[in-house]
């Protein structure tokens, strides 16, 4: 008979919270946005289906074990872990769970070694999360096989592009600020945390999350979900504010053929980019580097296979486990928090600024170069790689219907990788050399 | 605090811009170098290009149907194998 | 020339156990079955290759490093550890083994050091267990793949079948009991041993390595041949009780033409699937969390290379290191026990009975429904996907030459991957929360 | 203590069973209400099924040679490359 | 203001020091060479590439979490780490690094607390080299996926060719001796480093870092560049020795035509061969089984789908990490020394030797066989798979046209693989039953 | 000090080459032996071989245009995917 009341007790139903419901919602409408909108499919669907797991009630499986048995656990190990942390049996499940991991290492291992021996485990969820992303691989090895697809032709054709994805990343640093702002109304972010929203207006998936994991990795759920939904919706937010700040005489400008670019520079351009971002900015060395060894593998064309495994089975695979890693971040007590409001709200506002810039930063160079840039590539300068370049040539067409700018914004759009993965090595840099803000 | 938060935003946003933007512009600068040292040193046609341009004309010379056969053939060729 | 004498001592022959040499024999024997019988190779390949491994004499490929160094090591080192253990240097390896690694973690730490610094490591096959299995991740990486092969269609077209694959699962259960039962006859097996045992009537090995993971480590090398070898005997198990079970009449029923099932249908199916889960079974949700991923993301169709990748590269690299793995639980220490032939007298009787349920519960369904259903569907309720559903249309066949069974049979085919994967949570539940038996 | 280990496997078999029949009992409910909830607010003809029809006939379309010769071609394209 | 000076501090410039200038220049070489002379490009593309990685001044990208604190951290880690130690602040990074994680376990814990509170973690590289090389997982695996790419029938037409890749072996030896000889000019080479030394001779790349991360991990990237920089010269280093050895009669001998080998051979061999190892070498196993269960996998047949993964994405992505760990290893400190030159230059004798000492084999062996060896595929014996074999075949062929000596060098080519690994099976048996030399 | 080194060097070439000739000389006889065996027990014409023979003719088979055409048909079949 106390079976049966041990099988209702563990059934879902008997642990439900309404956060959990809300989320399973929110999850539930980004696999409706990736599969029938086309928002960014290949993460937002691990991304949703991970957060869905994450949700269901008494699995735990966003957990680690010493968590698990917190607040899934029966009552005889929560009060034993209570009193391991020297507190009371009616301390929130939270602060000893603090308590035990960020205490002493041998508080820590204690905790461990009971809850092990009481038979629970890290959730799978938290087990990727822990291998994919707190260990850093899974983003840099997306990176590996993102620069193995990425052709720098284009950008080395017209090298003076790369200024347009510079300036895109305005839209980073106007977010920290703005980040900061809303704390006066009472939203408390951290300079971290700041820092890490900030990223969004960066327009790359795998720069956000490592810059995430490393600065606020209980915000990584919500600016993850910002970062990819704002890339998916770059052709809405883009074209207005594209329109508002060129003429038409401007869009319609038909930027002169792109030369074609020796196999040559296309593979020394990897290593004089590393060794420039080594004298410089070493935090930007893992995600760059990485980024270099890709493309260098694609471009020395003396090693295909790896090459094509970098762009195929291996980055499908660590896509699949790096979205559900992400969604384990979805946890209700982590994701339903006014902050996210917040980061969603500042998040489009970093695409919107990040594309003004770019667009303005063009028009700033038609001052001084003689061979003019149509504008309209300078919003390219934010990646969100092809969309944004996609976008540019969109309008190119529609001011002008000979003006294909789909090649000429493919520079810009690379630069605008490189310029977010900078941008992320200076926040590291700087922020993780501040006193705790 | 506040004050400190804001200055330390303020100096991210400062320095950070400058970091990026003094960055791509080395970045230019390297690029315009090596792309004359290597036109000036080895002059190249357009040959360097061939493989790419084939490749490309080659998946595009293929038309739907072909392609729909291959793809199919290479689906069937996975399907062959029974479940792990 | 004290030198050809460790050498001479360090060699397979010098250490050779009778006991080694019958594991040899019988992965030989599994190698063959699988090679030449075509017995669920995929699996059974990999499994002989690595129990032959594991049987090598003092190479030690399956052992932790402390244990290879207690079983395999000098004698200094073993005296070291007993002595650590505090335990008689002619205590049995096991009991030293034991006492070191399951009682005090700092016991343990010491032990791994010593024995690290007199330079022995883990064994190969140990590392692929730790790693693949022990962390629960191969078998729901290998559910993630099924999913994404698995085609729902069938099942979705004819709902009620669901209920074919729930009777086949009273084989697992039955067997449960017949393993408590020869508790009568000497063997002592603990509730968690059998129910770990009774799994391997689910008929399907990915949830029968989960499941005795999780509760009979020790026996898991026994269960997962068993369930394997018997997948591959379908062929042979079923016919005669299905044709015993029914009459001529019943095994030609032609059954009404399947409606085509929408996308839609398709896509929403694993949603639901899984939020049922989640309400009920907690437990479960690691496995049929993965199976639905997979499966989701083979039908939303805006993910085909992660898809791909799941159904190929993904479940391969694992099928490797998992059938690798479970090798390493073939060591003689652990397969030569008269409980391993009470595992596989008792693995039979289970899917006898699982197939014998799912006949009967389709005849007792055509006491209700008016759409008749052919019974020896029934039995592919057990799932061994394919092979069961195989085996009902070729009897199908022999007794209508019109009547094609197959795709009538993969419904309840499918829905055993569920019901035995259900089974699995509630043994776990279950079992976990009692007192060990 | 046999006693209890055959009450706890009788338990295992009515709660397990019980468990199992109550789940797949309401999958088939969800699924029904489901098919049903679908089919009336998006009725829709075969269409949907069209790319996996489509995907099967073309694989039935090519006859072995053909798909011998691009296996071959596919193991070739792995081939060419020296041993990693 | 202070911001900009922590920013200037934080750059690679500041940190640049000669060793890791001179290391990035032979990395450019090594990247130069496999790229644009075709040196084993899939290995040293990686290779060279972590070389890059590994010398980028402070990234610490190839250092774990307390070496990276020590070298690249702020003077108050500094501080705090040389005080945990129990020494002067002025103490060497270096000595504080070994007294740290070489001393009691505890002291290696507080240390590692220590720093990761502080923000410090294993550099990427550092991940790679421990999860790929130290576990000993990754040679492994390539070898998995070499012996799904190996016929073994030319060798199985012709076993005593074996006899031929045994005596290449002679190279491996003959500069663990030159090794030792070199300490009389001041180069201590420990046993267990002449041992890794010698394996260069072996001509085999895994094996090489196999044995070299056991035996001596701080020579591992010399010895892994040698390996493979000499394995791409083989045709360079090899002929000239051939034709000095023997005569253009010899040259001209043409072998009698292969048997067709049947199936069933192929199938049994690799576990025929597995079986002598375990009886033999255990040491030995986890490389030839891991080779045999490759073979065994594409021979079988019915596990085609393995066997393709093992070939491909397995070890591609396997090569890819295997490639940048061995680059972790040419930090300058490690590099930079006048053992590396010693390692090189033996590495190249170990080379000549070995293909001397197969050529001599064949000669010898036509003193006794009825069918005549032509001594040109005796070189082939040191392995470098198909390289040596393909230069046996052109030297056959300019000494008689006709002369197709491709198909009888693969049996000593593969012949030398088996063989090298035994050596190497050896080697590890009798170094690390030594009192440390 | 030396001294040892050198004779431990001196044991490692006798006993290190010695096991390697004593293996490869029993596996030499191994598979002559095996060879014996199934020879005489299962005496197999070519057809063993096909499969490998067809893989090979076939691969040589197709023409390198048509493997371009393929390879290209491969290669956009993966490249038709957006970048993950
Ligand atoms: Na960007
Ligand atoms: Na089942
Ligand atoms: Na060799």
């Amino acid at each position: 008979m106390d079976t049966l009341l041990r099988l209702w007790q563990s059934t879902g139903i008997y642990h439900m919270q309404s956060g959990q419901m809300i989320m399973i919602g929110i999850c539930l409408l980004l696999l409706f946005l990736a599969i029938r909108k086309g928002f960014e499919p290949m993460l937002l669907v691990p991304i949703g289906f991970g957060g869905l797991l994450a949700n269901l009630p008494a699995a735990g499986l966003a957990f680690s074990a010493i968590e698990h048995a917190l607040v899934n656990g029966t009552p005889e190990i929560g009060a034993t872990l209570a009193q391991l942390a020297g507190l009371g049996t009616d301390t929130a499940d939270a602060t000893i769970y603090k308590t035990l991991t960020q205490g002493e290492p041998e508080l820590h291992q204690a905790a461990l070694h009971t809850v092990q021996t009481a038979g629970y485990n890290d959730g799978m969820l938290y087990t990727f999360y822990k291998v994919a992303i707190a260990s850093g691989i899974a983003p840099l090895v997306i990176f590996i096989g993102v620069g193995a697809m990425t052709d720098f032709g284009p950008l080395l054709a017209n090298p003076k592009t790369l200024l347009l994805g510079a300036a895109a990343q305005f839209g980073i640093f106007a977010t920290v600020m703005g980040a900061v702002g809303l704390s006066y109304f009472g939203m408390d972010f951290t300079i971290a945390e700041a820092a890490a929203i900030g990223i969004i207006g960066g327009a790359d998936g795998p720069t956000a999350i490592y810059v995430a994991s490393k600065l606020a990795p209980d915000l990584l759920g919500a600016i993850a979900v910002a970062a990819y939904s704002y890339m998916a919706l770059v052709p809405l937010i883009q074209p207005p504010i594209m329109r508002a700040l060129t003429t038409q005489a401007e869009r319609g400008i038909v930027m002169q053929q792109l030369r074609t670019v020796s196999k040559r520079e296309k593979i020394i351009f990897p290593i004089v980019m590393l060794a420039l971002v080594g004298l410089i900015l070493p935090d930007a060395t893992p995600l760059l580097g990485a980024f270099c060894l890709g493309n260098l593998m694609r471009e020395s064309g003396v090693v295909d296979r790896l090459s094509d495994t970098a762009q195929n089975a291996l980055i499908n695979i660590t896509t699949i486990f790096l979205g559900l890693a992400v969604g384990s971040k979805l946890a209700a007590d982590k994701f339903l928090d006014p902050k996210t409001l917040g980061i969603l709200a500042l998040g489009i506002v970093a695409f919107g600024i990040g594309t003004a810039a770019g667009v303005l930063m063009a028009k700033a160079m038609n001052l001084f170069c003689k061979h003019k840039i149509n504008p309209l590539i300078g919003s390219a300068g934010v990646s969100a790689v092809p969309m944004a370049a996609r976008v540019s040539n969109k309008l190119g067409l529609q001011a002008n219907p000979q003006n294909y700018l789909l090649m000429h914004a493919m520079g810009p759009n690379v630069a605008g990788v490189i310029g977010s993965a900078i941008a992320a090595g200076v926040m590291i840099t700087i922020v993780s050399n501040l006193p705790a803000g | 605090m506040q004050a400190t938060l804001l200055e330390q935003a303020f100096d991210l946003l400062i320095f950070g811009m400058g970091t990026v933007f003094v960055f791509l512009t080395l970045l230019v600068f390297a690029v315009n170098l090596m792309s004359r040292f290597i036109q000036s040193f080895f002059p190249e046609p357009v040959i360097e290009e061939a493989p790419v341009a084939t490749r490309k004309t080659a998946s595009d010379a293929i038309d739907p149907t072909t392609l729909a056969v291959i793809q199919a053939a290479i689906r069937q060729h996975r399907d062959k194998q029974s479940r792990g």
